[in-house]
This record gives C-alpha cells, structure tokens and sequence, in this order.
C-alpha cells in the first residue's frame, strides 16, 4: 500500500541503536555517512569495537564534542575522538584493510535493497549523479554488511523491491536490512522477516516491502 | 633531488600548464593543501583535470569552477545523493560544462599506487555488476571475475604534510595522510605545503611518511582550515 | 579481534598444521621472528611451504631443513650464485628433495599485497622475457606488455615486531619492518613475535606498524641475533 | 683471446670508484649485493647521493665500523650508518620506488651483458640456481642501469657476449658496463668503448669482448 501513511517506526536513533546490537563484541566495524555514523554513538567501551573510518583511522570514538581538529575526522567530516590503541594510516592501507575482508561489519546507508540482495546506495537518477566514496570497496568487502535506512521513500515507495531499478553498489552483498520498521535477512532463499518494531505488525511490513518476503521463521519485536 | 624551498605558493605552482592533471592530496579538512588550491586559483590557469578525493565538500578544490579552470574532475565524492545547497561544482557539471569520472575510493588509491609503483594494473572485485565495469575489461581467474583497473598518474601532486625537511621528507599528522603519500609517489612534479621546514634529521627515520625522493617543491603555508557541514 | 598473549613461542604456534603455507617475516637479520621459527622446528610440523625472503642466508629457517619439515619454499634469495658453505636448504634442494619457486622480490610483496588487499593480481613488468615468465598470462595493454602476477596468501604468518601493545597493534624499529607489516595482512593466523608488550595507547597512533586488526597472537621473546656473514 | 692471461685490469675497489664516478650528485642510488656495495664507500657527502636499499632504507651511508644491529643493514646483510634525512618504509614501498622508476640509477653486479643491453646476474647454471632478490625490478626499474664486474669470467671467457646464454634478469635494459678493463655504452646501435683501464690497450679489450664492440667514439682512459 506505497502511498498511505507510514506506521510509526523507529526514529534514525533508534534504527542506529538496533545496529549496534548487531555488532559482535571485539569486532572491527566501518560505518557508512549519514544515519550509520550514529551507531558509533551505541556501542559500550566494554564491546571493545575497533570503529574504522576510511579516511585512515582504526579505532575512533563516535563524534567529538572538544574542538575541531581539521586533521582528525571521520569519513563523513565529523570531528571524532580516539581510543586508547588507535592507529592512523593511509588510504592504501585502509582499502587494503577494507578490500581485503579484514573488517568484519560495516553498516550502509540504502536507496534500494534487492530480494537477492542486491544494494544501491550511491546514485540517484532523478538528482543525475551521485558519490560513490567507499561504500563500493565497502560492499565487496566487508564479511558482513549491515544496510541501515527507512523502509519506504518519503513518497512511501518501498526501497526493499525485487530487482533495484537504481545504479548498484554490488551485487549479492547484503546481509541485514534494518529499518524503521523491521529487521530483515538476506538469505539464499530471499529475504526473511526476523524483528517488527514495536507497534509494527507483519501486514504493515509486508505491504510496505517491493519483494517476497518470509514471514514463517521465529519473529520477535525488537528489543531496543 | 633535494627539494626546492619556495617562498610563496603561488610561486611553488607558477610552472602548472594549462591543460595539466593535478593531483590534489587531503580528504575533507584532512591534510588538504588549501593553499596550493588558492595559489593554483590565482594563477588562472585552465582546462585543467583534477584527481581529488572530493569536491564541493567545504574544500577549497570547489573554488576552481568559479572561473571555470577544471574541464575534468576524477573523484569518488562529486555530487550529493541527498539534498542541500550544491557546489559550484554540482552546478556546472549539472550545466555540461566539466566532466566527472566518479571512481570508487579503494579502486582510485589503487590506480594512483599502480601509476606510482610502475604497475601496469590491479584486479579488484569493487565494482563489478555495476556501471564502473562500463568499457573495462573483465578477467575470470580460476573461476572468479575481476574487473582490470589501469594506472593513473599525474603532471603535478598538490599535497599537504604537517612538517617537512629541507630533503623534502614529509611528516603527517593524525588522519591527514589519506591519498597524500600515495600522490606523492604518481606525479612528474610533488608540490607540498607543510605547515613547517626543519633540518634534515629533525624528523625521526621511522615518522617520515613520505620519503624525501617524492618530493620537488615545499612551502611552507599558514594551513586554512575548511569545515563540511554536510 | 583482541590479540591474545601466548607465554611461550611454541604455545604461540602450537596449532601449525601439517602441509601449512607459513610466511616468515624479515629480511636476513632484520626483523626476523627467530624465536616463531625455533619453534616451530621444535613443534615437528611437516610438509610445510615457507613463504620468506630468504633462506640459507644466516637465517634460522634453514633449520627447519635439518629435519626435512619444509616440502616448498616460496623465497628471493635461496640458491647463492657464487661459492661459500652451502646451507642446509641448498643441500636438499640440489638432493630433490625440497621444492623451490623463486619469485623477484617486488614481485613477491605485490603478491602477498595482493593476497591480504583483496586484490586478484598485479600487473607488473619485472620478470618478462625471463624464466620468470614461464607459465604466466602476459597481456598487451595500450601497446605494452605486462606479466598478470596472482595474490599469495599463507595459513599462518609469523612476524617480528619490536613492540606489540595488548590490542595487537605493532611497533617496528630501524629496517625491522620489510616483510613484516604485507605479511601481516596476508594470512589467517598472525603470529607476532616482540620484544616487549606494552599497554594500549603506549604505541603512539602514528607509530603503529601494523594496527591491531590484523594480529592474532603476541608473544614476548629475548631476540636471537642473526647475522649473514656472506 | 679468452684463455690467455688477463690484462692487469683495475681492483674490485677501483671498479666500485669508477662506478661512483658514474652517479650523479643529488641522486637517488641503489647498490646491488657484491662489488657494488662497495660503490657507497666512493662518494662524497658533498654529493648529497641518497642510497636506497631495497629492505627499506633510504640515506644510509656506508657499510658501519659500529657494533653491528640486526635491524639496520643493507640489502647485503651488512650493517649500515645513517644519513640525516634517512627513512624506513616497509617492503612493498620499496619496491614501489624501484619499479616506480623513482630511483635514479642501479649498480648491479653482472655474469653476462649482450650485445643489446641484456643483463645476466641471478642465476648460474653450472650451479643449478640462483638468486634472484630486487635484481629483476631494479633492472626494470631503475632509470640508469650500470653493471660493474670483471669483464670476463675466472677462465678468461668473456661476460660481455652478443647474446646471453644465461637465463635473463632482465632483457634491454643496462645503460653502461663498468669493468676492470673498460667503461662501455650500451646504445640503440650496439655497444660502445668509451673508456679504458689505464694500460689496457683497446685491442686487448676488443679481443676479451664477446660482442661487437664500436671504438670509433671519442675514447679516453679513465681518470682515478
């Protein structure tokens, strides 16, 4: 039903606050600009994850709130603080890392994920252009990729859709969709309904999502 | 092979020709040469191709297409996916009047090292089933298909370092290494604005991110700080 | 991801199985994890491909040829062309009895590159017209030839390192780096050997050699001092 | 006349002077195992030549008369002092320079040089292998190639031959022949005597000569 109003979902902290649950404790983590920046926001110290940011640092600490450092920022621009034990490098040796299956989850922002998992998350035909950044070398590297978006467009088109009919980042590369309204798999099945947000109901789900989607396996509300 | 120490960045560019490719170090604010990008706009040279991270992202790079100076730019961040004021960039290249080759960020340090390293070439999986694969060529190896991405170098590198000695080593600090050291190694002439020049050995030999041998030109710049608000 | 501190270097490499590709670190006697490869000739582990720069050159991996555990050798320097005591490696090699591939040595560290940056090749000019073409794709590109080099990985990598920190991350001194840091990246298991272990944030941000990620197991050991005498 | 007596050609230590000769101040030089490393003990620190071993140095000055330290050597093995302004780079940097044609010129030792600059020096097949460590980048790579060895081998035969019966280190690719008996081009058109060891006639280096050796040039005997 693309076109009525949207249910109540999460709120972008909130979508953020679910992917950072998803994060293994002591892992190496990226996190793509926009909502995926917040996560960094929800992991406790003692998660001990290594946040990398493209542009050269492992081991970041969410946004900083002392003074601007020109030299000492995220990916997306952001003035970040360090943890004990962070390192800097170059941008050859951060693609190394990133290309090489070294990061163990990075978590995207999405315009469109397939039913085979497909995203496209760069390119938005109507604007004519688009940035491509990491989130490519992101896509094809990262051992598991997390997309963080709202369910539908503002328009309420749904963005989960059977085959993405957007410019894509990679092909097969998605592992977790987690919206304002669900938590779902990317599965060699398809896609499988794992979490609804609270006050969410699986019809609202399903009728706002462009692909076949399971609803058979074990379902549970988000905890948040 | 000693650098050569310039008083002023205008004087440090004065030689780029027109027509020239530039490579331009820094990511965001991040070891950003905002000086050399001013001196190159002030020497009003034109048809210039740029290969930079980004533009139009509160660098100064976007100051180029005022006076129209990039016929081409080669980057990984150009225009915005979501909405906000756009940069001069985005308006000319919405208006036909500069081309832009967009390049995944891993793929475009990978041709800048190649071009650097004297490699014919990398395999990488980045890209492939999407519209980068447009006119490359695709090798299958062993089973598995991997797009060839070819060399790219530069006529001049701008690039900017914390320190440099009057051999010409650069010393980086915190996250503003990013494509600098990499596009020190893949241009005919390295121009780099240091925020000081000391005397050879004052930078230890295990902290010299950049070897003196990639670097022709310092001067040393008051750095300018820029800011992305997204 | 936390590097997990081993007591002992034959705790550290306790888990080496038999027919396992290792790469060794160093560069004659820098930086070589000495201690790692006393081990592991101590451990009996057999059938093993040694991935390393060199071998016979006063090297402790020469050794692990005194009980016949190395099956191939992957190395740059192997065969010495002129005279001088033979090494034990150079003794079963010219016996049949252990395999060699010798790979140049810019050849070698892109393809280790290759293995840990998730590249599928490099294309590189070193080695054509030579036996070293034997056997590989050459591809005519613009009107020039290049060799395709594939991606080298190991099962395990042993490296040396003069300082770790809890998390992982490693300090190298002087020319200890070489191999080390590439080979780091090109393995599932890293096995880091250091002389001292210190607490995070004790290894300055910009001194970190190889960062955290990458490093498994740590273990502190007294160097053993090698030297090639020629 | 291979087999006959040797000329009293120059010594291994006035091969490595004559070589240094050779290097221009301001330069960026990398010296090969064997003689060649002889070559860093010949040059003037008013010459500013940065030397480069391929385990990671640049500016290292000399074989060092101090206590020896595994962890600074040259590409030999031999321990080394440092130059102010000296750096360390890992082993995919140095290559990156080498093959990167960042290296103004090489000296490598040689066992044969053809007719069309063809280097031999990696493998010896009366020993049934070699070893081939950074000769085949530098030989690609580096932008003046010079080859310093003794012009013919320890039974008189001669190293520099029409074309090399030696598996290659690399094909076309020696600028100039240093030898005890003669400094030798290697130009498009064949090779070329440019200068002789004092009291060597230029037909005792003709007649120790493998390949077709232009004497027409301007000659002169070398200064030492």
């Amino acid at each position: 039903m693309p076109g009525a109003s949207p249910p109540a979902g999460l709120s972008r902290e909130l979508i953020a606050l679910r992917a950072a649950r998803e994060l293994e404790p002591g892992s190496v983590v990226n996190l793509g600009i926009g909502l995926p920046t917040l996560v960094a926001g929800f992991v406790e110290p003692t998660d001990q994850i290594l946040f990398q940011a493209e542009n050269g640092i492992l081991g970041y600490a969410g946004i900083s709130e002392s003074d601007f450092d020109p030299d000492l920022i995220n990916a997306g621009g952001q003035p970040v603080d360090l943890v004990a034990g962070a390192s800097f490098f170059d941008t050859a040796d951060s693609f190394a890392m990133i290309r090489g299956g070294h990061i163990e989850a990075a978590v995207l922002g999405g315009l469109q994920v397939s039913a085979q998992g497909d995203l496209a998350n760069w390119y938005v035909p109507a604007r004519g252009g688009g940035s491509v950044g990491g989130a490519m070398d992101l896509a094809v590297g990262a051992r598991k990729l997390i997309v963080a978006m709202a369910h539908v467009t503002r328009e309420g088109a749904p963005r989960i859709v059977e085959v993405s009919d957007y410019p894509l980042t990679a092909e097969r590369c998605v592992d977790v969709i987690i919206t304002d309204l669900a938590v779902i798999d990317v599965t060699k099945f398809g896609l499988a309904l794992r979490e609804t947000a609270p006050g969410v109901s699986v019809a609202e789900i399903v009728g706002r999502t462009g692909a076949k989607l399971d609803t058979s396996g074990p379902l549970s509300e988000m905890s948040l | 092979m000693i650098a050569e120490v310039f008083d002023s960045p205008d004087d440090a560019v004065s030689e780029i020709a027109e027509g020239a490719t530039i490579l331009v170090g820094g990511f965001v604010s991040a070891g950003t040469p905002s000086n050399l990008i001013l001196a190159l706009k002030r020497s009003g040279q034109t048809d210039l191709t740029a290969v930079a991270n980004n533009i139009g992202l509160g660098d100064l790079l976007d100051e180029l297409c005022e006076d129209r100076q990039l016929a081409r730019v080669i980057a990984t961040f150009a225009i915005r996916a979501s909405g906000g004021r756009k940069s001069r960039f985005e308006s000319l290249y919405h208006a036909g009047e500069v081309e832009l080759e967009l390049v995944p960020q891993g793929t475009l340090i990978e041709r800048l090292r190649a071009g650097g390293a004297g490699l014919g070439g990398v395999l990488t999986r980045t890209g492939l089933g999407t519209m980068m694969q447009d006119g490359k060529q695709v090798l299958e190896l062993d089973g598995e298909r991997w797009l060839l991405e070819r060399p790219l170098r530069g006529d001049v590198a701008l690039i900017k370092a914390w320190r440099a000695d009057r051999l010409g080593n650069l010393q980086y600090r915190l996250a503003g290494r990013n494509f600098n050291p990499v596009m020190a190694s893949a241009a005919d002439l390295v121009i780099a604005e240091v925020e000081e020049i000391v005397e050879p050995g004052e930078i230890p030999a295990d902290q010299v991110g950049t070897p003196a041998l990639y670097v022709d030109r310092i001067v040393q710049c008051e750095p300018i700080p820029v800011r992305w608000e997204g």
